[in-house]
């Protein structure tokens, strides 16, 4: 497996305020990896670098962000999104002004010809509630419902890298439960997914290896089984 | 729970409310016992938000009355109501961005001092009301954000917004407390920290929870309501709606129970 | 009398569209894309210079409104590049001041240029005249701008609610961030539909020019009057500013033709020809106080 | 004095000002021709812009009379500002000579010795068309004017001289559109239409009522400044056969008129307007009070008696000073038509009043 | 705890007091200078100065972006003038019963507006001050579009306001009251209040607090600051003039608010300060003088988006520094 993305000391500030103090990351093509580490330690602002949404002014200070070969930090952010990366944001930031429908097919594409590629269809399998509401407006939607929508909205993109942050917030215990199996349907599709959750015991099943965060410097990596067996870290790192 | 009688401190009777063709509250009737802990579940969509925004004033039933500690507060303006007891969080993060935290919780603390004239106050300066401040402080530290009262609200993680959030609830007393899904977006740790918050509240305040994290309603509520689909499908204790098949099937999933 | 209100519907129409023609520029601009253009009177007097300028010089009106139209969308780009792209995350204050400045500057330079005087643009030959409509005679021109109004208003309406470019542009508008991150180069964007909503203005100021003056200061006072349109549909939606015009052309025709007759029926004639115009001029605004009283956010509210 | 100082107060800014231009131009060519001076003496003209604000106008007047201390004023358009500035220029003893301003009020009551107006009475031009159309037999008139005191006035001064039957049709200020009252006019089929649309409403007015096809059954009078120069520029063609009245007009046969339209058209590149010949009337009449009084500005009563005398050959030809300090003069008729060159401009038809003097002069208690 | 746009410090009390005492200076300065003219100059850009400050109140410090300033303002003219025609000339009089009359224009105004937010209340804002303009060059009786002259100016006690210095005086003292009044509310629990709003107004509802109440408030002090200003104004020029309630009018506080700095409490006077100046200034260099305002205004947004007195502030901060 070739490495699909590659951080290598990523340095990211707000303003004045440094958070990030060196994240490195790779990420094979084809492996689903988590970010984890509580709140506040910096998981959002590594993967909105990632994205090419780092905060003016300073943004990014230092590191490198190889994507498919590519360097791309510093990149704008169309150009990355138009690259292969999609994000599932923190906060759902769903269309307001776009009805579900328009939400899903104002950016969807299949850049890379995936044989089987998501569609409106197939997001409203996944998702029924969504083909309910197609018609109304992103802002009329339960908080679950754009937490759905921000999903279907990064697949209809047919992303090389999915990022889901925290992607699960707010949904149903249902509805969560087939979040999980769509990741390892996809995974089992050749997916590439870094994921953000607070989920831990779903994360070790579903994903291949874990990266913890700690006041923006990894403190631990390692496989699924590496972490499901020390509960240590978790209670050092996640409190749990 | 003295006002039992007269069907609880809130007492639900045939709310409904529509968007258009979405029906998305029919008929709802719900008590709330004085000192009760009651939580709210349901589906993605099913009228939970929509439900403690008739409660909170955000919105006004097409139909059915609300009724808080005997009185009619179906047509109040939120404000009112707050005035009477009732707070709420929101489901989506609703904070003054760009004040501190401090700030944040002050203007809630000087929100509840309604002596002559409350807020209308023109003269004496605010900053030398030590009593807001410290109040306020002592708000921050109870949802964990001790140490943060000087950060900005907008640049506070998610979680912390959370957080925060939560004390700007807290700061107005409440009788009756809405939370529209208090967890969501913290990490265990925090969710932890925030069920034991909720419990040692919930001797003081009465509370209705919304929350789709399943172990924390388990253990925080005396009662739990059922919405599906804009109805109320049951109420009852734990343990009979963890039971309960309908619930299992819209909403638990089975290997949930 | 039928035929008299007729054809004042007729005027009521007419006026509407032509607001229309105005207001579409600037609901695409400020209610799409959230900036308050306060410079779309200048671009809308800029499209009218340019469009005299090329007619005289062409010696045909219709190379004159193409040349206005190109002219201006390039004059749009370019201050889209230069000065308001700056102004897109800055609150509207800040974009009303720079935009007030803009005028300050265009109206200058369109003096330094063409002179205090205004300038000459007549309607073709063939449209200066009446035609005989069901009866009565209408000015032909007058027509074309009804036509152009209706074209203008579907054209709009497809390509902003039923295109993929539509919805990026509204999607832009609302959360810019996430637009690019999900692959739409939305900084050329912007530009693109300013420099559409430049050529918007320019198209009305051609085609008004010959019904109204070209003149210095032109933009101002019918810049007002598009705000109330849009305001009063809704802003950002291209269905409300279509009803809003109507609702303004209709309301503010037959006001005035009819208050003055009504009011002399029951006072004394004194009062009625003082009162009557006074509330003729505003009418307009009483109706938009109305609507806002009662839909606060006008007649069909934003999507968002 | 070593020198005249002249504060020229116009609106140089904004929609109104096309008129102030032309007037200050007329005023500064006067001046050039006068190499520079005005009675002998080097003169200075100062220049402000009034943005056709009363405040700003009280502003810069107050500037000229307390800072510059200048002799004289002039320039003002509009009445309104005229009214403004009037108390201030006044009790401070400058003169102001009026280019264009004409209130009523400074014709009758509030005269003063210090006001001078090279131009008319607002209400003039409006009678002469009133007389015009009253002679010419037509019995069944509209009249169009924007509701503000200025546009009733006209009605007045129109009606003055016409008796027969009126419908009054009133504008908003600053109107565009005009299909309505053109409709309402089409349905009363009046054999005669007169209006008063100051600026560019006028423009529009004639624009819209020629393209519905009004012009074929219905005359069209206005008063001079709605059909000036500044107008038929932006109006052509469509204007053609259109009657107005005037003091001026560039076809005046005098050898001073033809001097200063041949010196304005060479210098600016235009046609002169009457506004820009009551700027050069108005630097002319100061040219010859200074050098009557050989230069001793501060002998008011000395520089009041010049100027009422009037030693100078105005570009209308002769008129002299009322006892309120208007002028009598003759009006005349002017007709829209195409010149030797083919240009769309004016020429004079006829006089229709002779040494007409205005209608206030007898409530002015001056002398 | 402090909120950021607003820190009082004795430092600052001490900066105001000087300036205060510096510009009481102004006119003696003036007249040993010979240039008195500048006097009145200067005491009408104080009215200005009083009546963009009134409007910054609205728009700064309550959130409101009113777009009909000028009705408040031109409606304290026109009551003072209206009062002098009826003989009404003692300045304790007139002047407060302008003031009033603006205020309780703006709590019918305001109350109707409020309904609305945003764009919608710039522009219903903006509506009722074109009624009141419509109505009044339309009524005779007022001047109609002539406008309202004032006999002479109001007497006031021994004050003889004819003489420029003293005129200018009252009006430096009517600003400093107002700045001070409007100081001392900005810090008190009602201004935190407005910033609270400001900041997020569904939040402040669910706190308790009955937004619109406090809204109509700020907008009826603001309202009766600029009826004060209008009785100054008309003073001055000695003319109630329907200009004064044209929506240019409103346009021009607005600007000079937002070039003088947007909820700062010298914004509104920084802006007609500077506005004022520059127009001084540049009609006497070129013609063309509004291009020229245009490009300096175009400056002021892009080197100093929050406003002349933030930017001063900024520089005096920085010099401090050093
Ligand atoms: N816009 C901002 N301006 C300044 N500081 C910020 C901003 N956004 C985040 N921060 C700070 O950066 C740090 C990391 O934030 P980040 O959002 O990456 O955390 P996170 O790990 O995603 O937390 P959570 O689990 O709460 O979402 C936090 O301390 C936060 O306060
Ligand atoms: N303004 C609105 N216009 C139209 N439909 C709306 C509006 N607000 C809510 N709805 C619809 O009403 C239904 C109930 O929404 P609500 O937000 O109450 O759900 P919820 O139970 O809180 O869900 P979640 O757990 O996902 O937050 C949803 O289907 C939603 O789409
Ligand atoms: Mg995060
Ligand atoms: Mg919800």
């Amino acid at each position: 497996m070739s490495a699909l993305l590659e951080i290598r000391g990523l340095e990211v500030a707000y303003g004045q305020s440094q958070v990030l103090f060196g994240i490195d990351l790779t990420l094979a093509e084809g492996e689903v990896a988590t970010l984890l580490g509580r709140n506040g330690m910096g998981k959002s602002t590594t993967l909105r670098a990632l994205c090419g949404l780092s905060p003016a002014p300073a943004g990014i200070l230092a590191g490198a962000i190889r994507f498919a070969g590519e360097e791309i930090a510093g990149r704008p952010p169309d150009r990355i999104g138009r690259g292969g990366i999609a994000l599932v944001p923190e906060g759902r930031q769903i269309f307001a002004n776009l009805s579900v429908r328009e939400n899903l097919v104002a950016f969807a594409a299949n850049r890379r010809g995936v044989a089987e590629p998501w569609t409106l269809d197939r997001v409203f399998e996944l998702f029924p509630r969504l083909a309910e509401r197609q018609q109304n407006m992103g802002n009329q939607l339960s908080g679950g419902e754009q937490q759905m929508l921000a999903i279907g909205r990064a697949l209809m993109t047919n992303p090389r890298l999915l990022i889901l942050d925290e992607a699960t917030e707010g949904l149903a215990p249902l509805v969560r439960e087939e979040i999980w199996q769509c990741l390892a349907r996809l995974r089992a599709a050749g997916q590439t997914t870094l994921v953000v959750d607070k989920y831990v015991e779903r994360l070790i099943a579903l994903a291949d290896r874990h990266t913890i965060v700690e006041r923006g410097r990894v403190v631990w990596q390692g496989s699924s089984a590496e972490l499901d067996a020390d509960h240590g870290v978790w209670h050092r790192y996640l409190g749990v | 729970m003295s006002n039992e009688a007269n069907g609880g401190l809130l007492a639900v009777a045939g709310v409904s409310r529509h968007f258009g063709g979405v029906h998305a509250l029919s008929g709802v009737s719900l008590a709330v016992a004085e000192g009760e802990v009651h939580a709210l579940i349901g589906p993605n969509g099913a009228g939970k938000t929509t439900l403690i925004h008739q409660l909170s004033g955000a919105q006004t039933p097409d139909a059915g009355t609300i009724r808080f500690a005997g009185e009619d507060v179906t047509r109040l303006p939120m404000h009112a109501r707050v005035a009477r007891g009732i707070a709420r969080s929101w489901q989506v993060t609703n904070v003054f961005a760009r004040l501190t935290a401090l700030d944040n919780v002050a203007l809630a603390v000087q929100g509840r001092q309604r002596d002559w004239g409350g807020s209308f106050r023109f003269w004496a300066p605010v900053d030398k009301e030590r009593a807001i401040v410290d109040e306020a402080a002592t708000w921050l530290a109870e949802v964990g954000l001790a140490g943060r009262e000087s950060t900005v609200a907008g640049s506070l993680a998610h979680g912390e917004q959370r957080q925060l959030e939560l004390a700007l609830a807290l700061a107005t007393k409440p009788r009756l407390l809405l939370l529209d899904e208090p967890m969501a977006g913290m990490g265990p740790e925090e969710s932890e920290r925030v069920v034991a918050l909720i419990e040692h509240l919930g001797r003081k305040v009465t509370l209705l929870l919304v929350e789709h994290d399943m172990d924390a309603v388990f253990r925080l509520a005396d009662r739990i309501s059922v919405l599906v689909g804009g109805r109320l499908i049951c109420t009852g204790l734990p343990d009979e709606v963890r039971a309960h098949p309908e619930v299992r099937k819209a909403y638990l999933g089975e290997e949930m129970a | 009398m039928t035929q008299l209100i007729l054809e004042q519907a007729l005027n009521g129409l007419q006026f509407g569209l032509m607001l229309f023609l105005l207001a579409a520029g600037l609901t695409l601009v400020f209610g799409i894309m959230d900036m308050i253009n306060l410079a779309h009177g200048s671009l809308y007097m800029v499209g009218a210079y340019l469009a005299a300028a090329a007619a005289a010089a062409s010696g045909s009106f219709v190379v004159g409104v193409l040349a206005a139209v190109a002219g201006t969308a390039a004059v749009g780009a370019l201050l889209e590049v230069t000065v308001l792209r700056r102004l897109y995350a800055r609150d509207h204050l800040a974009q009303v001041l720079a935009t007030f400045a803009l005028i300050l500057i265009a109206n200058e330079a369109v003096r330094w240029v063409w002179g205090d005087q205004p300038v000459l643009l007549n309607a073709p030959e063939a449209l200066a005249g009446p035609v005989e409509v069901a009866g009565f005679s209408y000015p032909a021109y007058r027509l074309l701008i009804i036509a152009v109004g209706v074209a203008v208003a579907l054209l709009l309406y497809v390509v902003v609610a039923k295109t993929r470019v539509g919805m990026w542009v509204r999607a832009g508008a609302s959360n810019r961030e996430m637009t690019e991150a999900l692959g739409v180069n939305v900084r050329r964007l912007f530009t693109l539909v300013f420099a559409a909503g430049a050529g918007l203005c320019a198209l009305a100021g051609a085609l008004l020019g010959p019904l109204l003056a070209v003149q210095v200061g032109m933009g101002e006072s019918i810049l007002i009057l598009a705000f109330v349109v849009i305001v009063i549909g809704g802003i950002g939606s291209i269905r409300g500013a279509l009803v809003g015009s109507l609702l303004v052309g209709v309301v503010d025709t037959l006001g005035r033709a009819l208050l003055p007759w009504l009011l002399r029926g029951f006072l004394p004639a004194e009062t009625a020809s003082t009162l009557g115009p006074a509330l003729a001029a505003i009418l307009i605004y009483l109706l938009m106080a109305a609507i806002l009283f009662w839909k606060p956010a006008g007649l069909f509210p934003a999507r968002g | 004095a070593d020198k005249v100082k002249v504060g020229f107060l116009s609106t140089l800014s904004g929609p109104g000002a096309g008129l102030g231009v032309d007037i200050r131009d007329g005023f500064n060519l006067a001046v050039k021709q006068l190499n520079g001076k005005l009675g002998n003496l080097p003169a200075e003209v100062l220049i402000a812009d009034d943005q056709q604000k009363p405040d700003v106008a009280k502003a810069e007047a107050e500037k000229f009379l307390k800072k510059e201390k200048v002799d004289f004023m002039t320039g003002i358009v509009f009445s309104n500002l005229m009214l403004a500035v009037g108390p201030q220029v006044f009790d401070s003893k400058t003169f102001f000579i009026s280019a264009n301003a004409g209130p009523s009020q400074l014709a009758g009551e509030q005269c003063s010795p210090y006001f001078f107006n090279v131009a008319w009475q607002n209400d003039n031009l409006h009678e002469a068309m009133g007389k015009h159309v009253q002679d010419k037999g037509f019995r069944n008139v509209v009249i169009v004017t924007p509701n503000y005191p200025g546009g009733k006035d006209a009605v007045t001064g129109f009606k003055r001289y016409y008796q027969g039957k009126a419908e009054e049709i009133y504008t908003k200020l600053g109107q565009l559109d005009y299909a309505a009252e053109l409709a309402q006019i089409r349905a009363l089929k009046p054999d005669a239409l007169f209006f008063f649309l100051p600026g560019g409403m006028g423009i529009n007015f004639v624009k819209q009522f020629v393209g519905a096809g009004l012009s074929k059954d219905i005359q069209l009078f206005a008063p001079g400044f709605s059909a000036d120069e500044d107008v038929i520029k932006a109006v052509g063609a469509p204007m053609l056969g259109m009657f107005n009245s005037s003091h001026w007009a560039h076809d005046f046969d005098n050898a001073e008129n033809k001097r200063f339209v041949a010196a304005f058209e060479k210098e600016y590149g235009r046609l002169p307007s009457l506004y820009a010949s009551q700027g050069y009337d108005a630097a002319l009449l100061i040219d010859a009070a200074v050098r009557d009084v050989k230069g001793k500005l501060d002998d008011k009563a000395a520089l009041q008696k010049a100027l009422e005398a009037k030693r100078f050959k105005s570009v209308r030809g002769d008129f002299r000073f009322n006892s309120n300090h208007y002028p009598v003069q003759n009006y005349v008729l002017r007709v829209i038509g195409k010149d030797a060159q083919g240009r769309v401009t004016n020429k004079t038809m006829g006089t229709i009043f002779a040494n007409h003097a205005d209608a206030y002069v007898s409530q002015c208690k001056m002398k | 705890m402090k909120s950021a746009l607003y820190r009082q410090s004795a430092r600052r009390r001490g900066l105001a007091l000087a300036a205060l005492l510096a510009l009481a200076a102004l006119p003696p300065l003036l007249q040993a200078l010979g240039q008195d003219f500048y006097v009145s100059v200067a005491a009408r850009i104080l009215i200005f100065a009083l009546a963009a400050t009134s409007l910054n109140f609205i728009v700064g410090f309550g959130g409101l972006v009113a777009f009909g300033h000028a009705a408040f303002f031109g409606a304290g003219a026109y009551a003072v003038a209206i009062l002098a025609e009826r003989g009404v000339t003692a300045a304790v009089v007139a002047w407060p019963a302008a003031a009033a009359l603006a205020g309780v224009l703006a709590l019918l105004i305001g109350a109707i507006s409020l309904r609305t937010r945003g764009v919608y209340f710039i522009m219903i804002t903006l509506a009722f001050a074109q009624m009141i303009y419509y109505l009044f060059i339309s009524l005779k009786a007022w001047g109609g579009d002539d406008g309202l002259p004032l006999p002479a100016r109001s007497t006031f006690g021994p004050l003889d306001l004819k003489d420029d210095a003293v005129f200018y005086w009252v009006a430096l003292a009517c600003l400093a009251a107002a700045l001070f009044v409007l100081d001392r509310i900005a810090h008190a629990r009602f201004g935190r209040v407005l910033q609270g709003i400001r900041e997020n107004e569904s939040r402040m509802a669910a706190l308790g607090y009955p937004v619109a109440a406090y809204q109509l408030a700020c907008f009826v002090i603001g309202g009766t600051l600029a009826g004060l200003a209008g009785a100054l104004i008309a003073n001055h020029s000695l003319l109630a003039s329907p200009n004064l309630l044209h929506w240019t009018q409103s346009g021009t506080l607005l600007v000079m608010v937002i070039v003088g700095g947007v909820g700062t409490l010298y914004g509104g006077f920084a802006g007609a300060l500077t506005l004022l100046l520059l127009e001084e200034l540049l009609t006497g260099v070129t013609v063309h003088w509004h291009a020229a305002l245009g490009l300096l205004l175009l400056v002021v947004v892009f080197r100093a988006p929050r406003g002349v007195a933030a930017w001063l502030h900024g520089l005096f901060a920085r010099g401090a520094a050093k």
